[in-house]
């Protein structure tokens, strides 16, 4: 049974994450985002990792959070959002039935993921930030699947990334470490730049649609 | 050698070269060359001078076919001397008989110019092939004269072009045809059996070969074609009336010989134990059959060359029914041969000077009633045996078959001599009824080369070189034995002619056999066999057509089907990540199951 | 199998093919920085430029050839990365050379063709047209997990940039769902490489190779690494994001990414498989009748598409399905079957990239010209444009696999190494994939040998661009015939150790 | 002494042609005329070059690898020889013909391009020295015919080639399977190694006798075995140059050829009898011939009709080849040439009937022997040639066949000649009779369908001589087949010298 203060530090980014990827209202839900970066850094800077703590704050909260914010159109300057996507619903609607059946695969991977982790025990003291990894890549994978929209696809994979991130610096020994750090660096540049191009395309594509709609609707008035 | 055989082909080829040279001359109106000149007529010249050319010659050519063997030796001399001789004296013939045609070709007629153009190539080359059967020694030159023969000949007989000569020629046609396969087939079995490229390499080997007799038969049949063995001879009867009266003289007197050298030349004749007697045997009867049952066909025939046709017939019959004993007796067959081409020259020459006095009596030239009636009736009863060359060659036959044993078999050619009789009394009967009156000179090409082949008939045993024994004239007791057939004939023609007169109307409403009897059952036969072919095309064609919109059917849906299956490819589309997860979890069984 | 990689050697490397490798890698990444300065507006300066990676590879294949395999180990403080060259490696990076050299030849022209490229994605161009080739450079060299991840997700990331370029609304909507979906296949990667180095504690594949035994960590880890490759690969079920992509991408990219990106991903699968899990044989068929489907349901998609580019792009899929039968018939077979195979499997893989690209390149020359997209406007093409329809007609003949092109003799070798492996489905599958292939290709030429159509107004287009799709789609009928140079030069690399 | 260049040059002879005529523009038909014509000549001599060369002992051989264990191998031997030469020569004639036939049509430049590429790959295949570059050039003859069918560009030419596409490429790719499986079992076999099959002993019998008739499969799609014929009547429809070549020298030659090669150099007659697969050859060459025959008949049209004919006569070189024993494989390797010098000749005449008057049907040749005089002469040779009447090159082949079955202890084969003799003759002889004994427009009854005056004589020169020749050398291939290098000769050569030793 892991220390309780593990389990306590190890609590946060789950509930912040699910909330991240089940609110329905997408302002919050980026807003919800930088929390979770904010919390997954405690708990880099809790585990000793000072430097990715600190990247995390950089670029998994600032700059991935600023992103997400330009995807959906609010600025600092401009304010408030002024396009239909911040209320942007989903196209497919949420059902149980949907969402169980969506969850499989996400179970499938987080099995999988345990049969390996099973051949390599972990120490009490990371015990509990493996398990908020798995739970982050499983609750990641299940949203991936069940959204269609693609700001929550993109929040999903960046939790998945993070997920993947806490799993790997607990499993690595001291002897990897630089390796270790190597892959999550990399992968947190990735998750980045990701991020940069979907919000890039997202706004773009928002932009385009809008005109769409705009010229079909005055061709529309047109005889 | 080669001379004789090329200037036909030379002169064949002469004319259609001119119209090549002068293009254009066949639309232009006006004059147009003589086809029929004299250089044409010489074509045969060079084969009479190879005739009577003294000594035995061959000719070895490595690269002709598949090696060409020319001899000419004694047994081939008598066949080509007569053969030559015929058709000189039919070609010259043909220049006075198609004077009319050949005038309005020059004229500018473009119809008779392009028949006689067609003549003009053909006749030559026809004489080409009958030469070249005749001189061959390897099976594909023997085998090619004889096509070039056949089917050159076919342009002889629709030379006239219109419907009767086109049925005539379809009869030839396919009856040769059939014969040409047949005769095909024998030559590459026996051939293939015997290792053999010569003709006498073929008759050994037929005699040692273990199915000789399949292959004996089917050559017999194949030639039986054109000697016109009884149930294969329906084509005479057809072709030889429309055909030109010149060519139903070469065509009867030494075409149909070609069968009959081609008999000669394969079936081992005279060889011990080569088991052919059951060929012999049917041989010996369908000859007889032949010689028998012509007569009675050929008596109720209208037309004077439908009925020498039929008599033509009944004298092959008899040559046949040689041939079987020949097969029988492999022992007689050296003195029976001797008859064998005595006979077959005294037919061809005989036979054709009846055919050219059909044209006589239809074209009479300025002779005397009496002279030119009895000079008609020469060769007519030569033919019976009475007379002339027809004696000797009765006497030798006989003779031949007497020493043998084989007298109730000289019964029966009696009494076929007897037929010939009533046929020959017909033809002339027919003759005189559509004798012609527009008389021409005596001194014109017709009557003089009718008159050479007349006196030739008569005088066959006086010039025909038989090796090693001449002709012998029968002594005069055995006269009796010999002409009561003719005489008996005789007296039958005139009691019909009186009978005839006499009850006139009956045999006017008696329905006249058609020429060719047998022919229209076969027409019929193979006319419900080739439509049975045909419809089976059509109906492997309708299959195939069927099938294949089948398969096209099929097809399309099967496409529709497949354009189908395309709307999942949305859902792969959807189900990417769970998809990838289902294949990293394949991909872990896989590894699991290892 | 492992010594063919040019792995497990441990002699060091020549003086002076670090530097080499160095500019192997750099070089392109550098001339496309210029490009973007630049902006050449004609294709014959990116050739003369390009030339010199090439020249490099050309130099550094002659060291190889003399003294074996070249290894290095770069420490970053205590981050160490693996890299080797062997022959393998380098004709892979000469062939990359070869098709971004045609592509970068092509685009000049074919930009100032096409009315929509706007200036801003111009720009773009260059910069990621050389880090995408720096980046397949990297995959090719790497020998450890960290470096190829690294390679893997840049070129991933500038493949997706590029495909955006065009920015029509299809482009970004396709571009979009590949973004996600390579996004998603690294993650996967990045798990597998987590369990790895979780498990064992280092990332070079000598060590894994050495190290590492078969276990459930092993094989979920093999199972997520080749998930997440297969996924950019495009392989079967994983394919659906690639003939969107290239609907309404630019030519000359299409041409490079079904040529190469794809391609290095199934690099890095089997180099994986064979490294770490070479006796995998049930799995490694799995991945074979993933390739079986994958050429039946690419063919089919292909026969089926109206527009060219589709048919052109899902032939991409199908052609892959013959790649991945490699993996049956290298991992688990008796070395008979294997050196037939592996020398089928990487002729395919050159064949396919040469062709792939010959016939997009020849296809947008096409579209060009007619200004249609459909197949069945192509009607008359065979008399308006010989030559394109001559080039698409080759890189057709090396697809569909007849002779003589190096498509031919790569599926000689794979139905040789199918018999000899005795795994006859196989042979099955390349037939039905040849004739499928051939209805796809010939559907097309059906199209453009109609005579009596319309005459729609067409433009010519700059024989230049014609002249280059002749000269990949000839070089790739050309390598059939010889092929044994380059092949000898994979066995001489595998021997030398 | 071994010249490598030699089948080399011959090859890259047309090979070369290719990329020149597509450089060259549509309109400069004198230049790809002169070309066209220049290269034909230059091969013809290079292959007269070779055959005095390998008379002479010499030994030609061009090979490299192509990968491991794969050789490209152009070896001359004698059968290789004869083919191309007849292929060249026929070349030259029909490249004659096509100048004249195509003249002022469009899409030029195309048509001769793959013309020359065509005869590219049936002079790769004659030279071939292995399976592997047999097979190689065997595809390329596919890709490089499939325009030249489909060149009228009207949906009945392209849905004929569709399906001669998909009849082909199955059958090749059948082929490429047999092929390969015999390249793993034994490694490559280089035409005329024929110990190495026959040393695998007993146990692999079933095997090969299997991989046999893969191969067979394979190679009877372009040698039009029935039932794999279907594509041969329906590709009529290309211009008459293209059918004459398809008909006599390159496609349905090709599987012949190909037949002949898998029969005599890799299996070797010997182990072919052992193993039965002469007898199915037989049996399938049989059914062929009679099948081709009867659906002959029914044709109303002159190429279809023609077409069903080649599908008959074509298998007279399988029978040939299946007749155990030399007079066979002479039929066989005889007829290979004969029957091109007939077909060639014959597909010319039909489309000199075409071009000059617009005939199609048979029905409408009344008369035209007046007409055309020259062409319809050539017709008649052609067709007595294919009943196998003497003196035309037919009747050798015919004799040859009829006594290769005999020695081979068939003689119901003669029976079947025979039959498909009635039947070609009762194909081809209405034709002739219409030609010659009917009156038709000349004599002033009814009117030729599309009469044109293409030249000083019955018809353009270039169209006439090429037919004249053809119809000449196949009188004199059966007139004159005992002399030294007549066709007769040379099989006769190569039947004793290297397959019956």
């Amino acid at each position: 049974m892991p220390p309780l203060d593990d389990v306590l530090l190890a609590m946060p980014p789950v509930l912040l994450a699910a909330l991240v990827l089940f609110d329905r209202h997408l302002v919050r839900a980026c807003s919800l985002f930088v929390l979770f970066a904010l919390a997954v850094a405690l708990t880099w800077w809790w585990l000793g990792f000072i430097w990715l703590a600190l990247l995390e704050i950089l670029l998994g909260a600032a700059l991935t959070g600023a992103c997400l914010f330009h995807a959906l159109g609010i600025s600092p300057v401009g304010g408030a959002p002024q396009t239909r996507l911040t209320h942007w619903k989903d196209p497919v609607v949420l059902t149980w039935r949907r969402g169980l059946g969506q969850s499989i695969p996400a179970l499938a991977a987080l099995g999988m993921l345990a049969t390996a982790l099973a051949d390599m025990p972990a120490s009490d003291s990371i015990a509990a930030t493996r398990w908020s990894g798995q739970v982050l890549v499983g609750l990641g994978l299940w949203a991936f699947a069940l959204h269609r929209h693609l700001l929550r696809r993109l929040l999903a994979f960046n939790i998945i990334g993070t997920g993947i991130f806490l799993v790997l610096m607990t499993l690595v020994g001291e002897a990897a470490t630089a390796a270790g750090h190597g892959l999550v660096m990399t992968g947190l540049m990735v998750a980045l730049l990701g991020t940069v191009l979907g919000a890039l395309l997202i706004r773009r594509l928002d932009t385009l649609d809008a005109q769409r709609v705009v010229g079909s609707e005055s061709g529309g008035g047109a005889p | 050698m080669i001379l004789a055989l090329l200037w036909p082909l030379l002169v064949s080829l002469r004319n259609p070269l001119r119209m090549l040279m002068e293009h254009g001359a066949l639309g232009r109106p006006g004059h147009r060359p003589e086809l029929l000149d004299r250089v044409w007529a010489s074509a045969p010249l060079p084969a009479l001078a190879l005739a009577l050319w003294p000594g035995e010659t061959a000719l070895l050519m490595e690269g002709w076919l598949l090696g060409g063997q020319w001899h000419l030796d004694e047994a081939r001399r008598p066949w080509l001397l007569f053969t030559s001789l015929l058709w000189i004296a039919a070609g010259v013939y043909a220049r006075g008989y198609l004077i009319a045609e050949q005038q309005a070709a020059e004229a500018g007629d473009v119809d008779a110019f392009r028949r006689l153009l067609g003549l003009a190539l053909l006749w030559p080359l026809t004489l080409t092939g009958n030469l070249l059967l005749i001189l061959a020694e390897d099976i594909p030159s023997f085998y090619l004269g004889f096509t070039v023969m056949t089917f050159a000949a076919y342009g002889l007989v629709v030379h006239a072009g219109h419907h009767d000569a086109h049925l005539g020629g379809r009869a030839y046609l396919a009856m040769a045809l059939f014969g040409e396969a047949l005769i095909l087939g024998g030559l590459l079995w026996s051939a293939g059996t015997a290792d053999a490229r010569t003709l006498s390499g073929l008759r050994e080997g037929i005699a040692e070969a273990e199915q000789g007799m399949w292959m004996a038969t089917l050559l017999w049949l194949g030639f039986g074609v054109k000697a016109g063995v009884a149930g294969l001879h329906v084509w005479l009867p057809l072709a030889h009336p429309v055909a030109p009266t010149p060519a139903s003289a070469v065509l009867s007197g030494v075409m149909i010989k070609a069968g009959l050298i081609g008999w000669l030349s394969t079936l081992p004749l005279g060889v011990p134990h080569a088991g052919l007697e059951p060929l012999g045997r049917v041989v010996l009867g369908m000859g007889l059959a032949g010689a028998l049952g012509a007569t009675l066909l050929g008596i109720v025939q209208r037309h004077p060359k439908a009925v020498l046709a039929y008599s033509s017939v009944s004298q092959m019959g008899m040559i046949t029914t040689l041939v079987g004993i020949g097969l029988l007796e492999p022992a007689l067959w050296p003195a029976l041969s001797v008859a064998v081409v005595l006979f077959a020259a005294h037919h061809g020459m005989t036979k054709g000077a009846l055919f050219l006095g059909v044209g006589i009596s239809e074209h009479p030239p300025r002779l005397p009633t009496w002279l030119l009636w009895s000079l008609l009736s020469l060769p007519a009863l030569s033919l019976t045996g009475a007379l002339a060359s027809g004696l000797a060659a009765k006497w030798s036959m006989k003779s031949v078959l007497y020493d043998g044993g084989h007298g109730l078999l000289v019964t029966w050619l009696s009494l076929a001599a007897v037929g010939t009789t009533l046929l020959m009394a017909r033809a002339l009967w027919r003759q005189w009824c559509e004798r012609g009156h527009h008389t021409i000179p005596w001194r014109a090409p017709m009557p003089l080369s009718w008159l050479f082949v007349v006196l030739g008939a008569a005088g066959v045993p006086l010039w025909l070189p038989l090796a090693g024994m001449g002709a012998t004239w029968p002594p005069l007791a055995e006269l009796p034995g010999l002409l009561w057939p003719t005489l008996v004939g005789l007296v039958l023609a005139c009691l019909a002619v009186a009978g005839a007169a006499t009850v006139r109307g009956k045999w006017r409403v008696k329905r006249r056999l058609l020429p060719g009897d047998l022919w229209w059952l076969y027409a019929a036969l193979s006319r419900r066999g080739l439509a049975m072919l045909a419809k089976g095309s059509r109906n492997m064609e309708s299959r195939a057509s069927r099938l294949r919109a089948r398969l096209v059917e099929k097809e399309e849906r099967v496409v529709a089907r497949l354009g189908d299956v395309t709307r999942y490819e949305r859902g792969f589309r959807r189900l990417a990540v769970p998809l990838m997860i289902g294949v990293a979890v394949l991909l872990l069984v896989g590894f699991w199951l290892e | 199998m492992i010594e063919r990689l040019g792995l497990l050697v441990f002699q060091p490397a020549q003086p002076g093919s670090g530097w080499a490798v160095i500019l192997l890698v750099g070089l392109p990444l550098l001339l496309g920085i210029l490009g973007a300065i630049c902006r050449p507006s004609r294709g014959w300066p990116a050739v003369f430029l390009g030339l010199l990676p090439f020249m490099v590879a050309v130099w550094l294949l002659q060291r190889v050839r003399e003294h074996g395999v070249q290894a290095w180990v770069l420490e970053l403080g205590s981050l160490t990365l693996h890299w080797r060259a062997d022959a393998l490696t380098l004709l892979l990076f000469m062939l990359t050379q070869i098709v971004a050299l045609a592509s970068a030849a092509y685009a000049p022209a074919y930009l100032r063709a096409v009315e929509d490229a706007s200036k801003g994605s111009l720009v773009w161009l260059w910069p990621l047209l050389g880090t995408l080739v720096t980046s397949l450079s990297l995959i090719w060299l790497a020998a450890d997990l960290l470096a190829l991840y690294i390679g893997l997700e840049l070129m991933g990331l500038t493949a997706v940039g590029l495909m955006l370029l065009p920015g029509r609304v299809e482009a970004l909507a396709a571009g979009m769902r590949y973004l996600l979906l390579a996004l998603v296949g690294s993650l996967a990667f990045l798990m597998g490489v987590t369990l790895l180095l979780g498990a064992w504690g280092r990332l070079d594949l000598v060590g894994l190779a050495a190290v590492s035994e078969p276990g459930p960590v092993l094989w979920v880890a093999m199972a997520l690494l080749s998930g997440g490759l297969l996924l950019k690969a495009a392989a079967f079920p994983l394919h659906a994001w690639l003939a969107p992509v290239h609907a309404s991408a630019w030519t000359p990219v299409s041409a490079l990414h079904a040529a190469l990106v794809i391609k290095a991903s199934f690099f890095i699968a089997l180099q994986l498989w064979l490294v770490l899990v070479p006796d995998a044989a049930v799995a490694a068929r799995l991945v074979g009748g993933m390739g079986a489907a994958a050429v039946i349901w690419g063919g089919l998609m292909a026969w089926r598409a109206a527009k060219l580019k589709d048919v052109v792009a899902w032939s991409t899929v199908a052609q892959l399905g013959y790649l991945l039968l490699g993996f049956p018939l290298l991992i688990g077979t008796a070395s008979v079957a294997a050196d037939i195979a592996w020398e089928g499997t990487w002729l395919q893989l050159a064949a396919h990239s040469l062709a792939k690209a010959a016939m997009f390149l020849a296809a947008g020359n096409l579209l060009l010209a007619t200004g249609v997209s459909r197949v069945a406007d192509l009607a008359g093409a065979s008399r308006r444009f010989p030559l394109s329809l001559l080039s698409f007609g080759i890189a057709a003949i090396s697809l569909i696999g007849l002779p003589p092109s190096a498509g031919f003799t790569a599926k000689w070798l794979l139905l040789h190494a199918a018999l000899a492996a005795g795994q006859w489905p196989w042979l099955v599958v390349l037939a039905i994939g040849t004739l499928l292939s051939a209805a796809y290709v010939f559907r097309v030429f059906r199209y453009s040998f109609i005579e009596d159509a319309p005459l729609h107004d067409y433009r010519p287009v700059p024989w230049g661009m014609d002249l280059i799709a002749l000269v990949v789609a000839s070089s790739s009928l050309l390598l059939g015939l010889l092929a044994e140079w380059p092949l000898a030069l994979l066995r001489l690399a595998g021997g030398a150790s | 002494m071994s010249q490598a260049w030699l089948p080399l040059a011959t090859l890259a002879t047309s090979l070369l042609v290719v990329p020149a005529i597509f450089a060259l523009p549509e309109r400069a038909w004198r230049a790809r005329a002169v070309l066209n014509l220049s290269a034909a000549l230059v091969k013809l001599a290079l292959v007269a070059l070779m055959v005095v060369g390998f008379y002479l002992g010499h030994s030609f051989e061009f090979g490299f690898t192509v990968v491991d264990g794969v050789r490209f191998l152009l070896k001359v031997d004698a059968l290789g020889l004869t083919f191309a030469g007849l292929s060249s020569l026929l070349w030259l004639a029909t490249t004659i013909y096509a100048i004249g036939y195509l003249e002022d049509s469009p899409n030029r430049k195309r048509f001769f391009g793959f013309f020359s590429l065509c005869i590219a790959s049936t002079v790769g295949i004659s030279l071939a020295g292995n399976l592997f570059t047999f097979l190689l050039f065997y595809e390329l003859l596919t890709l490089s015919t499939y325009p030249l069918v489909v060149h009228r560009g009207h949906p009945r030419a392209l849905a004929a080639g569709s399906l001669y596409l998909r009849y082909t490429l199955t059958g090749g790719l059948v082929l490429l399977l047999g092929v390969v499986a015999l390249h793993a079992l034994v490694g490559d076999i280089a035409f005329g190694d024929r110990e190495v099959l026959a040393d695998l002993g007993p146990d692999y019998h079933p095997l090969l006798f299997g991989l046999f008739l893969v191969m067979l499969l394979g190679l009877g799609v372009k040698a039009a075995l029935v039932p794999l014929h279907g594509w041969l009547p329906r590709a009529m429809v290309a211009p008459a140059p293209v059918s004459a070549l398809l008909h006599a020298v390159a496609v349905v030659k090709a599987g012949a050829f190909g037949i002949v090669r898998l029969v005599y150099d890799v299996y070797g007659i010997d182990l072919s009898f052992e193993l039965g697969l002469l007898t199915v050859l037989t049996v399938v060459a049989t059914i062929t011939i009679l099948y081709g025959s009867i659906r002959a008949l029914a044709q109303e049209e002159l190429k279809p009709r023609l077409a069903f004919s080649t599908v008959s006569q074509v298998s007279y070189i399988v029978l040939g080849i299946s007749l155990f024993g030399p007079f066979g494989t002479i039929a066989g390797l005889v007829h290979l040439m004969h029957q091109g010098l007939m077909k060639v000749t014959l597909f010319y005449c039909a489309g000199n009937y075409a071009e000059e008057l617009g005939i199609h049907r048979i029905d409408e040749l009344d008369g035209a022997g007046r007409r055309m005089p020259l062409t319809s002469l050539a017709f008649t040779v052609g067709a007595l040639g294919m009943i196998g009447l003497p003196p035309v090159a037919g009747f050798v082949s015919k004799w040859y066949l009829g006594l290769g079955a005999v020695q081979a202890g068939m003689p119901w084969v003669i029976a079947v000649l025979v039959t498909s003799s009635l039947l070609n003759a009762a194909y081809f002889l209405p034709i002739l009779h219409r030609l010659w004994f009917r009156p038709g427009p000349e004599h002033g009854r009814g009117e030729w369908p599309e009469e044109r005056h293409l030249g000083r004589l019955e018809t353009s020169g270039w169209l006439l001589w090429p037919t004249a020749a053809t119809a000449l050398f196949s009188l004199l291939a059966g007139l004159l087949a005992g002399m030294p290098f007549s066709p007769l000769d040379l099989a006769a050569i190569m039947a004793t010298g290297e397959y019956l030793r």
